[in-house]
């Protein structure tokens, strides 16, 4: 059997916790190490980002990328591993619209620096903050620039498939890699460009148990603020915001059928072009009232819009990012 | 295009409590002045004084006793079809006058309110026999003479108290004033 | 218990003097607590606003923010005037922030600021609603027998406000005076103005007032004429003579507050509630207790 | 006179009363402020606030939405989904740093085309005060952490 | 595939020329809009003309142009035009967009370089646009040739008779025993003074025979499902308590009938009827129903006196309330006003001063066949005032009550001064604010009982008591106005007060309306598909509303309302389908996740759960395309043609110059 091909997985600016869904693959890992060869994947093996630059444009078969675009570091990267992929997979929710990282659009990127070496929970008596280069005896020495906001991957380069989920459930991560070993057998067809891959077409209530009816809500809550929490019933209904209506499907609905709330990591459902606006509209529908004071009542229950309706999302939103986030003079 | 306000513009403004302009709002349907208890001690009713001020006739209303006349029952603003305070709008006049210093000879009114508020200024608390001399003189002899029974009637009763109470924190109420109204140092 | 802030008003430090003891001794007998507040000033009565709206104002929320400073939650005054003074400033404090602005600066001067929290009240709300007609019944000792006694609502009791379940034709002062044993007497002119301060700066047109309103009750055959506000009860009361000799009319009809024939009927003292200081005498109503 | 800031805005009017309405102020010859571009929507429940972030990330200075009087929408009280919408996403946009005054819901009948000319103009000054949205625009180009940094130790200092 | 758009500009004379640079933009289209497929720009004097629509056919023909934009008036006005042009050149006439450059741009705004540079933007959003646009098709749906007419007043009448006589059936529903309405309560009617039962009688007498109406009386509808064309319609018919199979309308019952009863609906209770009744001689149909609440029988089980004298044992106490559906293609609803509640208004006494009387009261009170046998005379019924008071405007033109003018009060007012004076000669006072006498000899009429001497006082009536000041107002109702003419406040003494109070919604007209699904307006009447052009349907195809439903108005207006609404209905019947803007919103069964959201959004209840797949889905045929739900799926899966989310965002983009190359600001 000729060479296998080349496979690549990397990771920007993300909590790792992709990595460990591969991994969490258990023994299928194995049907990647018989099918491919790894040529770059720092998390699991050494190689060198010149290993990289060295090979042929085009050569690696398979990447998985993830986390989102955060400093200069990643930027190169992600260019060179596009340069050096036929396919380029927007590997897990940071990759494809900026997860957690990308709430940090909220603020100027001089505040997040200041805030995680400036403040109580930082020791930092001598107000030492990171510098871009520095001089040594041995010469200068650079570290990777923050960019002003994090951008998921497809806002930097050309991206062939999206894989949502923070992080992608093992079993589709499965399902994919089966997919790829099929169609480099010849036995299986890729989906066209820009596909959503490892994830159902329509939302989390598709795949959620819960019994639902229509809703006419007087009072958003918390889940811990109702006890107990009706198992057999609509989150929703129940008054709990749930993202669950607007988020892809694809995990089995396993918050909800955890008994909490779909936080929607699995980001927009098809086509939709704004997350954060689809489920404005689910939960202002909801709403039971028609006076603006009684409306402003209701809405109070959802203290924090922004993190409600962007938690997963921000960077991949139509706006991307707070305003402090990128006019300078704001900070 | 210019920056000069119409007469009721002017009026409209100085009614605080209600926002925009409801005089233009009149239909002239007379109710308030149909409801006024004084309406016949007024030179000119109500409805006539609110066409006045529509029709920018300035001086017609600050000559007229009319705002003057009013005893402030809101009788007409609870009336009114239009939604006017008229009661309210009386106030604005009085004011305008005052202000602009113009009102019909011989009347108590502003003197009165003049002098209510210095006492009030002066004492935080109000006060009749102060007050009296303003109107009794106002009254001509005759009314000093009624002034003087029924002042000394309710003396006796004990319902004229002989000193005029001051308020405590003075000095700080009177500094509250000077936030709003110039007055000089409490004479 | 709750406890109200009270706002006698000057009139009852003095011309009304009898209202603030009748107040009190009644309040007192239905376990209302009424706690005057401190150093309170005029809230300006209706002389006030002709010079300055804001000031106006100013000096009622200078009450109210003393209210609010000792922790009140409900401010209690038993004058009409003042009462509609309060209402409204504490209305237009939360409608209208630029005013709150405004009065606030001022009252910093006094180092206090006011909220409009307060609750504010008229004397006869508090009774009615509050503590409730039944039980003022339950506590009547002296029923007020046969008395015929003409309502006198006045008009800042009731307007500008609308809310107010019925301006033009209200009932609740006449239910009251069934509650004391009374016989309300109804007649047209109960919310007809008394001319309130014109009986200093009009004196004709407030006579003229004050002659249909004697003269309305007196033709419904009424004994008494019960008022809610010291101004009315001044006019209808103080200046009686003057109608008579004006119009050559022989009035002679007591006008009490609403609060004396409460006390009578609560079996008060008449002394107490300060009946004895009127310039037409009151006496012949208390026969019907006694 | 300097140049003044000429706003862009985009406004979604319901096609039964506010689009009427812009018709009769145009029938009655009202004079008002050029900036507004309208959109027409069956109704002011049609409007999805992707619309809104739509137009505000690709140059839009503000937002008009209009839509018939509450109680008399020609769909019966789908005007009100549109309030629910409209307060919701004001919030989600203050979040988000930008002036909640961008966007703004007007009811106008059919029979007020003074009031749509008056609203316009009124709205287009407000936008005029606010300045340029400029969204998208630097987030382009990247920023220096040192300058970042040292602007914050000025703000410290 | 790549579209082949052509863009119209026109002059419209000087209306747009006169502040648009109509070349510039139209050259500017063809240039800078080339990439997006414009592959024709041309401006003409009148494209609306027959010349100018030909030149779009001809382009569409030759040039084969398979999107048109063109830059005119507002789309109300001509998108019709334009659209049929398309069509009769072969292009599909939704594939025709519309941009307002006239009332949007040429009329409102002054300078023309801001001008030319709007217009670009709107014609760029357009173009923008109709490159997303989707041939469509109108929806086709049968019309049943029945007919739903609610209310039996003059209104609802003269609707049944027109559709009747056009050989269609009708179900007639009216609330009340007998059909007529307020007309039968009248005696004269204004400017005519012609009898009001002489001509109302026939009428009903016609609708009451008429062999293609049914007539429903004493029932109610309760439920409406459906759509035009094909509306199901659940009706209850109240227990009479009397066998109308049997019954030969004799009256017996009524005669022996031991119970008086005030008549508070038809004698506004200034007469009596009994427990068993027909509300009057001349009712339609003629059989009585019997009032369970004062029936002897039913309080404490004896009496039955009817039943005794009953010639056909036509009496039936244990009849129940029945429910009956009827499937129609057409509804039209006539229920008619309420009078506005005097006592409302505590000043002008009514209810506490005996002689203070309604509008409605006072009718009757002429009626010859009324209480009094049309005599006028005060409470005590044998009184003849000698001065008389007429307040008009009651509850009506005024925030505290209803701002509207209930239009009719002032003819009503005049009609009772002319009658009073005809049978009383007593003197008569008219306090108005404006006498309103807009319509055909409505102001001769008013000269007339102006020269019959009538006073009229312009004021504002503010109070009206039994208080006497002075001695010729002893023992006399006080009517205080300012006689605004004058300046002067007057008090006129009277010995009768008539107040014509205002028109109001029926009190549940909003149910009614949520029944059948229609808006109200802000004052409560139902609201018209077009305020001047489509005054009697609504915004619920195959609904209607004629008479006092839609706003205060007279018995001509509300016959002609009537006729009106008819004519609308017989065109549908006739076209035997009728087709339906094909602006709809439809849900994607493959993405919905059948999350339920949109389901209580739907005011026509268009959207349906199917429990078993989990899914909702629209009927296009209720669907109103207010697109609502299509804004509010949280999954995406609902879109709506005609304004789908694609042609928005690409207007969007259009608008602010994003779909140009290089993208300028």
């Amino acid at each position: 059997m000729t060479a296998k091909p080349k496979f690549a997985m990397y990771w920007a600016a993300s909590c790792g916790g992709c990595e460990i869904a591969v991994l969490n693959t258990h023994e299928k890992i194995l049907d990647v190490d018989a099918n491919f060869e790894v040529v770059f994947w720092p998390v699991a093996m050494d190689a060198k980002y010149k290993d990289v630059e060295a090979m042929e444009d085009g050569s690696i078969l398979l990447t998985l990328f993830n986390g989102g675009i955060r400093n200069d570091e990643n930027e190169h990267i992600a260019k060179l591993l596009r340069r050096k992929s036929k396919i380029l997979v927007a590997f897990g929710s940071c990759a494809c619209e900026g997860c957690i990282p990308g709430l940090a659009n909220l603020s100027p990127v001089g505040e997040i620096v200041h805030t995680a070496f400036n403040t109580i929970t930082t020791d930092n008596p001598h107000q030492i903050y990171p510098r871009t280069s520095f001089d040594v005896p041995e010469g200068e020495l650079h570290i990777p620039k923050l960019l002003p906001i994090l951008r998921p991957l497809d806002q930097v380069v050309d991206v062939d498939y999206y894989m949502p989920g923070c992080p992608p459930e093992s079993h589709q991560i499965w399902a994919v890699v089966d997919l790829v070993i099929k169609v480099i057998r010849g036995e299986a067809e890729l989906p066209p460009k820009g596909a959503v891959i490892g994830a159902g077409n329509s939302t989390v209530c598709d795949e959620c148990p819960r019994a639902r009816n229509v809703k006419a809500i007087k009072e958003f809550k918390r889940i811990q603020d109702i006890a107990p929490v009706d198992p057999t019933l609509c989150i929703l209904e129940q008054g709990v915001p749930c993202n669950g209506p607007a988020t892809r499907s694809g995990c089995d609905a396993r918050c909800p059928q955890a008994g909490a709330q779909c936080i929607g990591c699995y980001g927009p459902a098809e086509g939709v072009m704004d997350y954060g606006a689809r489920l404005m509209t689910a939960f202002a529908s909801v709403i039971d009232a028609t006076t603006p004071e009684e409306i402003d009542r209701i809405l109070d229950g959802i203290p924090d819009p922004v993190g409600q309706v962007y938690r997963f999302n921000l960077a991949g939103s139509l706006l991307k990012a707070a305003k402090s986030a990128w006019i300078k003079e704001k900070v | 295009m210019s920056i000069e306000l119409s007469f009721n513009n002017e009026i409209a403004n100085l009614m605080y409590a209600t926002h925009g302009n409801p005089i233009k709002d009149c239909l002239q349907c007379g109710i308030c002045s149909g409801t006024c208890p004084a309406a016949e001690f007024m030179d000119h009713t109500p409805r006539v004084i609110i066409g006045l001020i529509s029709a920018g006739y300035k001086d017609e209303v600050l000559a007229s006793n009319t705002f003057w006349s009013c005893a402030s029952c809101y009788h007409c603003s609870v009336r009114c079809p239009a939604g006017i305070d008229i009661a309210d709008m009386m106030y604005a006049l009085k004011r305008y006058s005052m202000w602009k210093g113009r009102h019909q000879e011989g009347l108590i009114g502003p003197a009165f309110s003049e002098s209510f508020v210095k006492m009030i200024v002066n004492s935080g608390r109000s006060f009749e026999p102060l007050l009296a001399p303003t109107y009794i003189f106002k009254n001509g002899p005759q009314g000093l003479v009624q002034e003087a029974q029924t002042a000394t009637g309710l003396m006796l009763k004990g319902r004229m108290p002989l000193l005029p109470r001051k308020i405590k924190g003075l000095k700080k109420f009177q500094n509250m004033v000077r936030r709003i109204i110039p007055i000089g140092e409490s004479s | 218990m709750k406890q109200y802030a009270y706002y006698p008003g000057c009139s009852l430090e003095s011309l009304a003097t009898s209202y603030n003891l009748s107040t009190l001794e009644v309040a007192q007998k239905l376990g209302v607590d009424l706690k005057e507040i401190k150093d309170w000033n005029c809230c300006g009565a209706t002389a006030y606003f002709p010079v300055d709206e804001l000031l106006a104002y100013t000096l009622v929320a200078r009450n109210l923010a003393l209210a609010e400073k000792e922790g009140f939650g409900e401010f209690v005054a038993p004058c009409s005037a003042c009462y509609k003074n309060a209402y409204f400033t504490n209305a237009y404090l939360k409608k209208d922030p630029d005013l709150a602005e405004h009065i606030n600066y001022a009252l910093e001067a006094d180092n206090l600021h006011v909220n409009g929290t307060m609750k504010i009240r008229h004397l006869i709300e508090v009774f009615i609603e509050d503590v409730g007609l039944e039980e003022i019944g339950k506590k009547i000792t002296h029923p007020l027998k046969g008395l015929r006694v003409a309502p006198y609502y006045g008009c800042q009791l009731l307007r500008p406000r609308k809310d107010h379940e019925n301006v033009e034709n209200p009932q609740f002062f006449e239910s009251l005076l069934s509650a004391l044993g009374a016989e309300p007497v109804d007649y047209p002119s109960k919310t007809r103005c008394c001319g309130g301060s014109l009986i200093v700066t009009n004196r004709k047109a407030a006579l003229d007032m004050v002659h249909i309103l004697l003269q309305d009750a007196v033709n419904r055959k009424a004994d008494v004429i019960a008022t809610t506000c010291p101004m009315c009860n001044v006019n209808l009361e103080v200046y009686q003579s003057q109608v008579n000799r004006e119009f050559g009319t022989q009035f002679s009809i007591p006008v009490m507050y609403f609060t004396q024939l409460m006390g009578v009927a609560l079996g008060i003292k008449p002394g107490k509630l300060g009946i004895g200081k009127e310039l037409v005498s009151g006496e012949p109503v208390l026969a019907f207790a006694y | 006179m300097t140049e003044q800031f000429e706003p862009t805005i985009i406004g979604f009017t319901c096609n039964w009363c506010s689009y009427r309405a812009a018709d009769l102020a145009g029938t009655a010859r009202m004079k008002y402020a050029p900036n507004v571009r309208l959109i027409r929507l069956m109704c002011s429940g049609r409007l999805d606030p992707t619309f809104v972030l739509r137009a505000l990330s690709s140059g839009a200075d503000g937002v008009m939405i209009t839509g018939c009087h509450p109680g008399e929408c020609h769909y019966i009280e789908q005007n009100y989904k549109a309030l629910r919408r409209y307060l919701l996403l004001q919030r989600v946009l203050k979040g988000l740093g930008i002036e909640p005054e961008r966007v703004k819901l007007v009811w106008a009948s059919a029979a007020e085309g003074a009031r749509f000319a008056s609203e316009t103009t009124a709205f287009v000054e407000e936008i005029r005060k606010l300045g340029p949205l400029n969204w998208g625009k630097p987030v382009a180009e990247l920023g220096n952490l040192q300058e970042e940094i040292s602007k914050l130790e000025e703000v410290r200092a | 595939m790549s579209e082949r758009i052509g863009v119209y500009v026109c002059h419209c004379g000087t209306n747009i020329a006169g502040t648009v640079d109509v070349v510039d933009v139209a050259n500017w289209a063809a240039e800078k809009l080339k990439h997006q497929g414009v592959v024709i720009a041309r401006e003409y004097k009148f494209m609306c003309s027959s010349l100018g629509q030909e030149l779009i056919e001809k382009d569409i023909k030759e040039l084969g142009l398979t999107r048109v934009v063109v830059a005119a008036c507002s789309p109300h006005l001509h998108e019709k035009t334009f659209r049929t042009a398309a069509k009769n050149a072969g292009l599909n006439p939704y594939l025709v967009e519309l941009a307002s450059i006239r009332e949007q741009v040429s009329w409102v705004h002054t300078d023309k370089a801001v001008a030319t540079a709007k217009s670009k933007a709107v014609v760029s959003g357009a173009v923008s646009r109709v490159i997303e646009n989707v041939a469509l098709d109108e929806i086709k749906v049968p019309i049943n040739a029945n007919t739903l007419v609610v209310g039996g007043g003059i209104a609802g009448i003269q609707s049944a008779l027109e559709i009747a006589n056009a050989g269609f059936h009708v179900y007639l529903v009216e609330r009340e025993p007998s059909i007529g309405g307020h007309m039968a309560q009248f005696d004269k009617t204004f400017p005519t003074l012609d009898c009001s039962a002489c001509i109302l009688t026939p009428r009903m007498v016609e609708a009451g025979t008429h062999p293609n109406i049914t007539l429903m009386t004493y029932s109610e509808v309760v439920n409406v499902s459906g759509y035009i064309g094909n509306f199901n319609v659940t009706i209850k018919q109240k227990a009479r308590r009397v066998k109308t199979d049997l019954c030969t309308g004799c009256g017996i019952c009524q005669e022996k009938c031991p119970k008086k009863v005030i008549d508070n609906v038809y004698e506004a209770g200034l007469g009596y009827r009994k427990a068993v009744y027909t509300p009057f001689a001349q009712a339609v149909p003629n059989f009585p129903v019997m009032d369970v609440e004062n029936c002897i029988y039913f309080k404490n089980g004896k009496c039955k006196a009817c039943e005794k004298f009953c010639p056909t044992e036509a009496i039936d106490f244990t009849q129940q309330d029945e429910l009956m559906d009827v499937q129609v293609g057409n509804i039209i609803l006539a229920t008619g006003y309420d009078l506005f509640d005097a006592t409302r208004i505590p000043q002008y006494g009514y209810g506490k001063l005996p002689n203070v009387f309604t509008s409605l009261e006072f009718e009757r009170m002429c009626n010859a066949a009324g209480p009094t046998e049309g005599k006028i005379v005060l409470r005590d019924m044998k009184t003849a005032p000698k001065t008389v008071v007429v307040v008009h405007c009651v509850g009506s033109r005024d925030e505290n009550y209803n701002k509207y003018c209930s239009g009719i009060c002032c003819m009503q007012s005049l009609k009772f001064a002319h009658l009073v004076m005809e049978r009383t000669g007593a003197e008569v006072y008219n306090c108005y604010i404006d006498i309103r006498t807009p319509f055909k000899d409505y102001e001769e009429f008013y000269k007339r009982v102006l020269e019959e001497g009538g006073h009229f006082i312009r004021g504002k009536v503010a109070e009206i008591t039994d208080a006497a000041r002075l001695p010729e107002e002893e023992g006399k109702l006080i009517v205080q106005v300012e006689d605004t003419l004058i300046g002067k406040q007057r008090r006129i003494p009277a010995d009768m007060v008539i107040l014509a109070a205002g028109l109001e919604p029926r009190h549940d007209a909003k149910e009614v309306g949520k029944l059948f699904g229609i808006a109200c307006g802000t004052s409560g009447w139902y609201t018209e598909r077009h305020p001047k052009l489509d005054p009697v349907a609504t915004m619920t195809e195959g609904i209607y509303i004629v008479g006092c439903v839609q706003g205060p108005k007279d018995i001509p207006a509300s016959v002609a309302q009537g006729a009106a609404a008819s004519a609308r209905v017989l065109g549908k019947i006739f076209q035997k389908e009728v087709a339906l803007e094909p602006i709809k919103a439809s849900i994607n069964q493959e993405t919905c996740s059948g999350c339920r959201i949109c389901n209580g959004l739907c005011p026509f209840n268009a959207i349906a759960f199917i429990a078993d797949d989990m899914v909702s889905e629209i009927n296009p045929a209720l669907c109103q395309g207010c697109g609502t739900c299509v804004a509010a799926c949280p999954a995406g899966a609902i879109s709506g043609t005609g304004f789908s989310d694609g042609q928005i965002m690409a207007q969007i983009d259009g608008l602010l110059f994003r779909n140009l190359e290089p993208v300028e600001a």
